[in-house]
């Protein structure tokens, strides 16, 4: 998986096999989500997305003076082409609460396996632990330990009510559910933050010069795994607080139910999708900083970590940190 | 009414001026709406605005506000002019139909077209299809009568109605769709300026009649009044009180009210901001000296004013704390059985009023009535018990004096009995069956007499008079210019001793126009006239010869005492067409008229409104609320359904002001008064024209009063009152406002 | 929550059969609903059918617009606890518009004014019915007296049952006055 | 076999003018908080001459509900009258429902603890919930059972032009089948060929 170490010059497979993959697990997903199992109107879908750009929202793609009047009726009371994402929705649900599991323990296996491959956790032989660089400032500490919570609580909290099935209902879920929609507002604000401060690669742009730089943006460079991990962070974080803000801002309203209701059902679908494929790289996250190596959640808690574990396991940091001093 | 909602599914064409059942009566539409199916009837709705009446109508005939006198004439043009008239019925029934013919041969198509906006092409497709559909019902509502020419265009319906033969049949007939719960019952009882109860008028006669029937003196009663003069004359008309209370200020209308100014104000139930010039309204509120309100919300004169003091705010019951009987828009009574106890502190309006008549030294007098009875010996009014019971004492005392509108039959235990076995009438002909049989659902007036079926169908005459036939009655004398005013041959009602015309039944002419002999007793018995006949004798024998008491006589197209003796066209005060007015004027000013010198001509005439005043306005009712509003706007589930006040206005005419859907806008009324509602777009409202819905009061002229509501007491819903910018202008006859159709400004606010 | 689902399918059986088999119905479900609470009684037939025991149906009229539609009030105890639907009414067969359905809030709106009030220096303040009544009459008293019954004038209105109205009218008369009015002109 | 009426509503759009008296009479009968409709009156093309009509709806109490079929937590439960109901005390308010309606039935009411939406409401063809058949919880939380009572639904008993119609499938169905055989003719009083051979009299 993380192949790092900056070797000068190796092959173009070695150097993008992570791209290669992830973009080749895209394409089979696409490919089997849109094409095979999707039961959508694809067609319906892709001219919506063009009419959103015009700033129309409802879906009603064809002009509503041209329908028939039951059509008319129809729409007017129920929005428009029910039948065009609304059994889509249905099918992803049942198929989230059925399939997902086993995706999920698919996962949770290969990242075994790649553990086992790897021989266990990676460990930094540290002889001079009071010897520490601070590699976090407190605000970053602040901020990535904050996202660390959040993202966690709406994982449980989301997936609690895919799999509500498991949990039963009740006052509980429902609780946790609520939750769900105001911690996700918080969250708004701690995903930007962790977008720009994790934007690793402003340095290919911009010489890091001050020490308040430091203080903002995280040390060292990524990996191409890392990086596709940070993407698909903002990528499907933006699409589910996106989605999942409108969700909870369109409050149902029996006033506004036709205008608004295909929209919703695209935004549900959206979020369906985000939350699903942003927990392969969650757990890819979490797996890399947390399981595969010893010693980041001291780092990330207390901003300090011994000199001679950034000399093994994270040189870039280090060089970073001393390009600062120097 | 002249016929009854259920009989509308008898009719083969309705044609609706000014009404819009399907909001205002919805439960009423349904009728309609079985008529459509079960008939074949064809629904036709002639009105400004695309009412949700016209969405289920087979025509939909846009009129400009105030032109439906040319609209019908232009209907009777092609009637006469095709012979679609039943000529039988105007010869025998119907007197003065000559001048309507004269000046129905005006209004050809073209001209119609030109004065009421209706093409040509479509006047004449309705009138063929209503003369072709016989019985074709004629309904009407607030549309059609507030106008300066009002009592004008409610006698234009009936003519037309006459001259297609439909009145006295089922299913046609003209059918005005009242507005409130009782607003018949109350108007029978005559909360009224010009008249006592029953429509007696205000003669001396009358004064005598009931002085009697009251156990009072009438020296008594009349040393109640200023004096004799003030006691027959008419007085201020809700329409116009404000001015009772401004006159003697700059540039307001003479009164002429013995001598003073009103100073107090007592209300019990009606909504404030009902009429017209909110913003006088006001002005008057402010200058009296004491305001009482008696309603179960605040009304909303509490809250308009700026009165410091001596506003008092009586909790009334409501029509479910109490019982009494209440009469439907077809003349039926149902009873209403007390449901709870008065809540909080509320009391029922009667005790109110007997409250404070002890407290003003005549309760004795003012209760007597209800312990009155009819002596057997003399037929003489005497007491007969010592306490009374509300409301059946009163509900008896009304069916024993009420003679004028056949009220003899409509007592407490009948009534009761109706309502108990209401499962027990057709939904149609609203006839009882099983123990009911031989009785019509609420007993509607006139009810002759105690065992008297009610009338389901006025002046109809395929029927006896005991189950409810009649003719026209014989009111005006027996003739008029040298033409005789009773009906001709044939055209009396079934089973009638006497077959055509006669007169009125008096103590005189009963013997010789039923052919009966009276025994002594009886004769000494008998009363004056069948109005003031408390022996009953006139409405027994009457009914047993098959006679209408009241005569069978023609009715009167043309109305001789009336300033039109025919109704004519005439401009609404302020006409959006200049070019009009001066060919169809409105009448000359009157002078005190209902005690106010009203201005008709000098306002018309004062200028060109429309040029400053471009845009034609219509108010009218939503389904969600009623009259002012005050009763539904508290309720939270109506109030949800319109939260706040609104213009219904066409886009195309919001767009030319730069107005956005759901944007604030000012509308002006030519007085000078404004108020900021919200734009609504809609098409049911042409681009000349916008839409108010006048149920709202709280703010005024774009200032929120809710502030000033007692603590707990706001509405749900508040919003400016349509009214504040109504334009000035009163009918003729019976003042009633003109608030439908006149002209207004709009600008963004 | 598993145990709760199976109450609520077996009462389900219950309630479902009643459509069918009315009495039956009743003791199945509430037996089938308690068998495993074990604390709580059976519910008689009387509350499975009627969920306000003892109340009485009383037959008025709808007091929003003159169509006259026919409302049963159910009343237990003094208190109107239910609209119910007066299906068999000559005229409204049952219907009712928006402002007939909600009759019932007519009467228990929490924004009803509740007790007699007064405004003085521009400050509503709550009194009694006596002292509202005499402040009014000896007013009018004196205002008749100094301006003549003139003076004052009475609006009413269709609110009013028919004998009210009689009454009003007979009230304006005997304080000597025409001026009194309602909506109704036409 | 069905041994059980299938429960249907229909609205006629030919009756219905939007008089909200099936919307309101529902309010009032569960004393709904007034964020909600559980039925709502809708007009299509207002002021359109020829193109406006109005038309009620609430929960269609669909055969197959995608309600039933999209919720977590499988708090609906569909009875054998077809009458689709769900148990509030385990919905927990995440709006699948809403979104698999075609209907737009379910209703959420603001939860006070949290401003967000609370467990869902929806129409319950006046059958209350699987709560004891009228207890005072089951009307706290479903509204009336009026089924129960052996009543009809109260929007439906309550329309004011009888536009809305409930009950089992045959019923309603053979009301509306006449309404439309009349509809244009009127109500066929006579036989065929009469008024031909003999006049209209």
């Amino acid at each position: 998986m993380a192949t790092s170490k900056s070797a000068p010059r190796r092959g173009f497979w070695s150097r993008n096999k992570a791209y290669i993959l992830v973009l080749l697990g895209f394409a089979l997903l696409t490919y089997w989500y849109f094409w095979l199992a999707t039961i959508a109107d694809i067609q319906y879908v892709y001219r919506y997305f063009l009419q959103m750009l015009h700033g129309n929202f409802t879906g009603q793609l064809v002009p509503f003076d041209s329908l028939t009047h039951y059509q008319q009726m129809e729409v007017g009371l129920f929005g428009p082409r029910y039948d065009a994402i609304a059994p889509e929705v249905i099918r992803a649900f049942r198929e989230r609460q059925e399939i997902l599991p086993y995706v999920f323990a698919v996962e949770f296996t290969a990242f075994l396996i790649a553990f086992i491959l790897q021989g266990g956790r990676k460990k930094a032989t540290v002889t001079h632990p009071e010897d520490k660089v601070q590699v976090y400032s407190l605000f970053q500490r602040f901020v990535i330990l904050l996202n660390i919570l959040l993202v966690l609580y709406l994982f449980v909290t989301g997936f609690s009510i895919t799999f509500g099935n498991w949990t039963g209902g009740g006052l509980i879920p429902r609780y946790m559910r609520m939750t769900h929609e105001l911690v996700g507002l918080a969250w708004i604000p701690i995903w930007l933050i962790v977008t720009i401060i994790a934007f690793k690669d402003l340095k290919f742009f911009v010489r890091p010069s001050s020490r308040l730089f430091g203080k903002i943006f995280l040390k060292g460079r990524y990996t191409p795994m890392k990086r596709i991990n940070y993407l698909a962070f903002v990528a499907f974080g933006f699409i589910l607080i996106v989605s999942g803000f409108l969700l909870w801002y369109l409050y149902p309203d029996p006033k506004t139910h036709a205008q608004i209701i295909q929209f919703k059902r695209l935004m549900l679908f959206m979020h369906f999708m985000g939350s699903a494929i942003i927990s392969f790289f969650l757990f890819e996250t979490v797996y890399t900083y947390f399981v595969s190596v010893q010693g980041y959640l001291p780092a990330v808690i207390t901003g300090k970590v011994p000199r001679e574990y950034l000399e093994q396991l994270a040189p870039d940091i280090l060089e970073e940190i001393e390009g600062y001093e120097r | 009414m002249t016929n009854h909602l259920g009989d509308i599914q008898n009719a083969k064409a309705i044609i609706i001026f000014g009404a819009n059942p399907a909001v205002n009566h919805p439960v009423g539409f349904q009728h309609f709406l079985k008529a459509k199916e079960r008939n074949n009837a064809k629904i036709i709705v002639v009105d400004p605005r695309f009412t949700r009446t016209a969405a289920k109508a087979d025509h939909y005939v846009r009129i400009r506000p105030g032109t439906d006198i040319p609209f019908m004439y232009g209907m009777l043009h092609l009637i006469f002019k095709h012979g679609w008239q039943d000529e039988n019925f105007i010869k025998d029934r119907v007197y003065g139909m000559d001048d309507v013919m004269q000046e129905a041969k005006k209004w050809t198509p073209e001209k119609v077209e030109e004065v009421t906006g209706v093409p040509a092409s479509q006047l004449i497709q309705v009138t063929r299809l209503y003369a072709s559909s016989r019985p074709g019902t004629l309904i009407w509502a607030m549309g059609l009568t507030q106008h300066s020419i009002g009592s004008s265009n409610t006698r234009m319906a009936p003519i037309l109605q006459l001259a297609l033969g439909n009145m006295g049949e089922e299913g046609g007939g003209c059918n005005i769709l009242r507005g409130h719960d009782n607003v018949q019952g109350a108007t029978d009882m005559c909360c009224l300026s010009h008249t006592l109860p029953g429509y007696y008028g205000l003669s001396d006669g009358a004064w005598k009649y009931f002085a009697k029937q009251w156990g009072v003196d009438y020296e008594w009663l009349k040393g109640r009044f200023k004096d004799k003069k003030w006691m027959n004359a008419k007085g201020f008309t809700l329409a116009r009180w404000y001015a009772g209370v401004l006159a003697g200020k700059p540039g307001e209308d003479n009164i002429h009210n013995a001598g003073t100014n009103i100073k107090a104000l007592v209300v019990m139930g009606n909504g404030i901001t009902s009429i017209a010039q909110q913003a006088k309204v006001k002005e008057a509120l402010d200058n009296l000296e004491l305001i009482v309100l008696a309603d179960p919300f605040v009304n909303e004169a509490a809250v308009l004013t700026d009165k410091k003091d001596n506003i008092f705010l009586l909790p009334a019951a409501t029509q479910f704390e109490t019982s009494g009987s209440v009469t439907a828009t077809n003349r039926s009574a149902q009873w209403r059985s007390k449901v709870v106890d008065p809540l909080y502190e509320s009391k029922p309006d009667q005790e109110i009023m007997f409250e404070l008549a002890k407290r003003l030294g005549f309760y004795d007098e003012l209760t007597r009535g209800m312990l009155m009875g009819i002596d057997e010996e003399t037929a003489q009014p005497k007491q007969v018990k010592k306490s009374f019971k509300w409301p059946e004492d009163a509900t008896d005392e009304i069916a024993r004096i009420i003679k004028t509108i056949g009220l003899t039959g409509w007592t407490a235990e009948r009534l009761k009995k109706h309502q108990e076995n209401w499962h027990m009438f057709d939904q149609v002909s609203l006839r009882g069956y099983g123990p009911m049989k031989g009785e019509y659902y609420g007993l509607p007036w006139p009810c002759w007499t105690e065992t008297h079926s009610g009338s389901p169908v006025l002046y109809d005459i395929h029927r006896p008079v005991k189950e409810g036939g009649m003719g026209f009655r014989n009111r005006f004398g027996l003739e008029h210019d040298g033409v005789n005013l009773l009906a001709g041959p044939h055209s009396a009602p079934v089973g009638s001793k006497v077959d055509g015309g006669y007169p009125e039944i008096t103590a005189e002419n009963i013997e010789k126009v039923l052919g009966i002999t009276l025994t002594p007793e009886e004769k000494k018995k008998i009363g004056k006239n069948w109005k003031v006949d408390a022996s009953g004798i006139i409405a027994k024998k009457c009914m047993e010869a098959g006679i209408a008491p009241y005569g069978n006589a023609k009715a009167r197209a043309k109305v001789w005492n009336f300033p039109d003796p025919i109704p004519l066209h005439r401009e609404p005060l302020h006409s959006p067409r200049p070019d009009l007015v001066k060919k169809y004027h409105t009448y000359p000013d009157k002078p005190n008229h209902y005690r106010v010198d009203t201005k008709y001509a000098s306002i018309q005439d004062a200028k060109d409104w429309s040029k400053e005043f471009p845009i034609n306005l219509v108010t009218g009712r939503l389904v969600n609320m009623n009259g002012a509003g005050a009763e539904t706007r508290s309720s939270k589930y109506l109030a949800k359904l319109s939260p706040e006040m609104y213009a219904d206005i066409n886009p195309d005419l919001a767009a030319r002001h730069g107005i956005r859907d759901g944007e604030m806008m000012w509308v002006h009324s030519p007085e000078g008064a404004k108020i900021k509602v919200k734009a609504h777009y809609t098409y049911s409202v042409s681009p000349d024209r916008i839409f108010l819905p006048m149920h709202f009061a709280g703010h005024f002229q774009g200032e929120d009063l809710s502030a000033k509501y007692p603590e707990g007491t706001r509405p749900y819903a508040v919003g400016e009152s349509a009214n504040t910018v109504t334009n000035y202008g009163y009918d003729i006859v019976t003042q009633i406002p003109e608030t439908k159709g006149g002209l207004c400004r709009i600008e963004k606010a | 929550m598993k145990q709760k689902h199976d109450q609520a399918l077996k009462s389900r059986v219950g309630r479902r059969s009643f459509l069918k088999m009315a009495g039956l119905a009743g003791a199945f479900g509430a037996t089938g609903a308690f068998a495993s609470a074990g604390v709580t009684r059976a519910a008689t037939e009387e509350e499975i059918k009627d969920p306000f025991p003892g109340s009485k149906k009383i037959k008025t009229i709808c007091t929003s617009c003159s169509v006259g539609c026919g409302v049963i009030a159910e009343v237990q105890k003094g208190v109107w606890v239910r609209q119910e639907v007066a299906q068999d009414h000559p005229v409204s067969l049952g219907g009712h518009c928006c402002k007939g359905a909600d009759m019932i809030d007519l009467v228990r709106s929490e924004v009803r004014l509740k007790h007699p009030m007064v405004k003085e220096n521009g400050k509503w303040k709550r009194i009694s019915w006596d002292d509202a009544l005499d402040r009014i009459s000896k007013k009018l008293a004196d205002l008749r007296k100094t301006s003549g019954p003139d003076s004052t004038i009475f609006l009413g209105s269709a609110k009013f049952g028919t004998e009210q109205s009689y009454y009003f009218r007979k009230f304006a008369a005997m304080y000597g006055t025409n001026n009194i009015d309602h909506q109704a002109r036409i | 076999m069905n041994a059980y009426a299938r429960m249907k509503f229909y609205c006629d759009e030919g009756r219905c003018i939007e008089c909200n008296g099936c919307s309101v009479a529902c309010d009032e009968a569960h004393e709904l908080p007034v964020g909600i409709s559980r039925r709502k009156v809708v007009t299509v093309n207002d002021g359109v001459p020829g193109k406006e009509f109005s038309l009620s709806v609430a929960c269609m109490h669909c055969t197959d509900a995608p309600c039933e079929q999209v919720c977590p937590v499988h708090c609906f439960y569909i009875r054998e009258d077809g009458i689709v109901l769900h148990d509030k005390e385990i919905c927990i308010g995440c709006g699948y429902c809403l979104y698999a309606c075609p209907f737009g039935a379910p209703q959420f009411p603001q939860d006070g603890a949290f401003g967000t939406k609370g467990v869902m409401d929806k129409c319950t063809m006046c059958a209350g919930g699987p709560e004891e058949t009228n207890s005072a919880k089951e009307r706290e939380l479903y509204g009336q059972n009026r089924l129960a009572e052996g009543k009809v639904p109260v929007c439906a008993a309550m329309c004011s032009t009888k536009a809305l119609l409930v009950g089992d499938e045959e019923s309603v169905s053979k009301i509306y089948r006449e309404r439309v055989m009349a509809r244009g003719k009127g109500v066929q009083s006579a036989p065929y060929g009469w008024d031909i051979a003999y006049g209209n009299k």
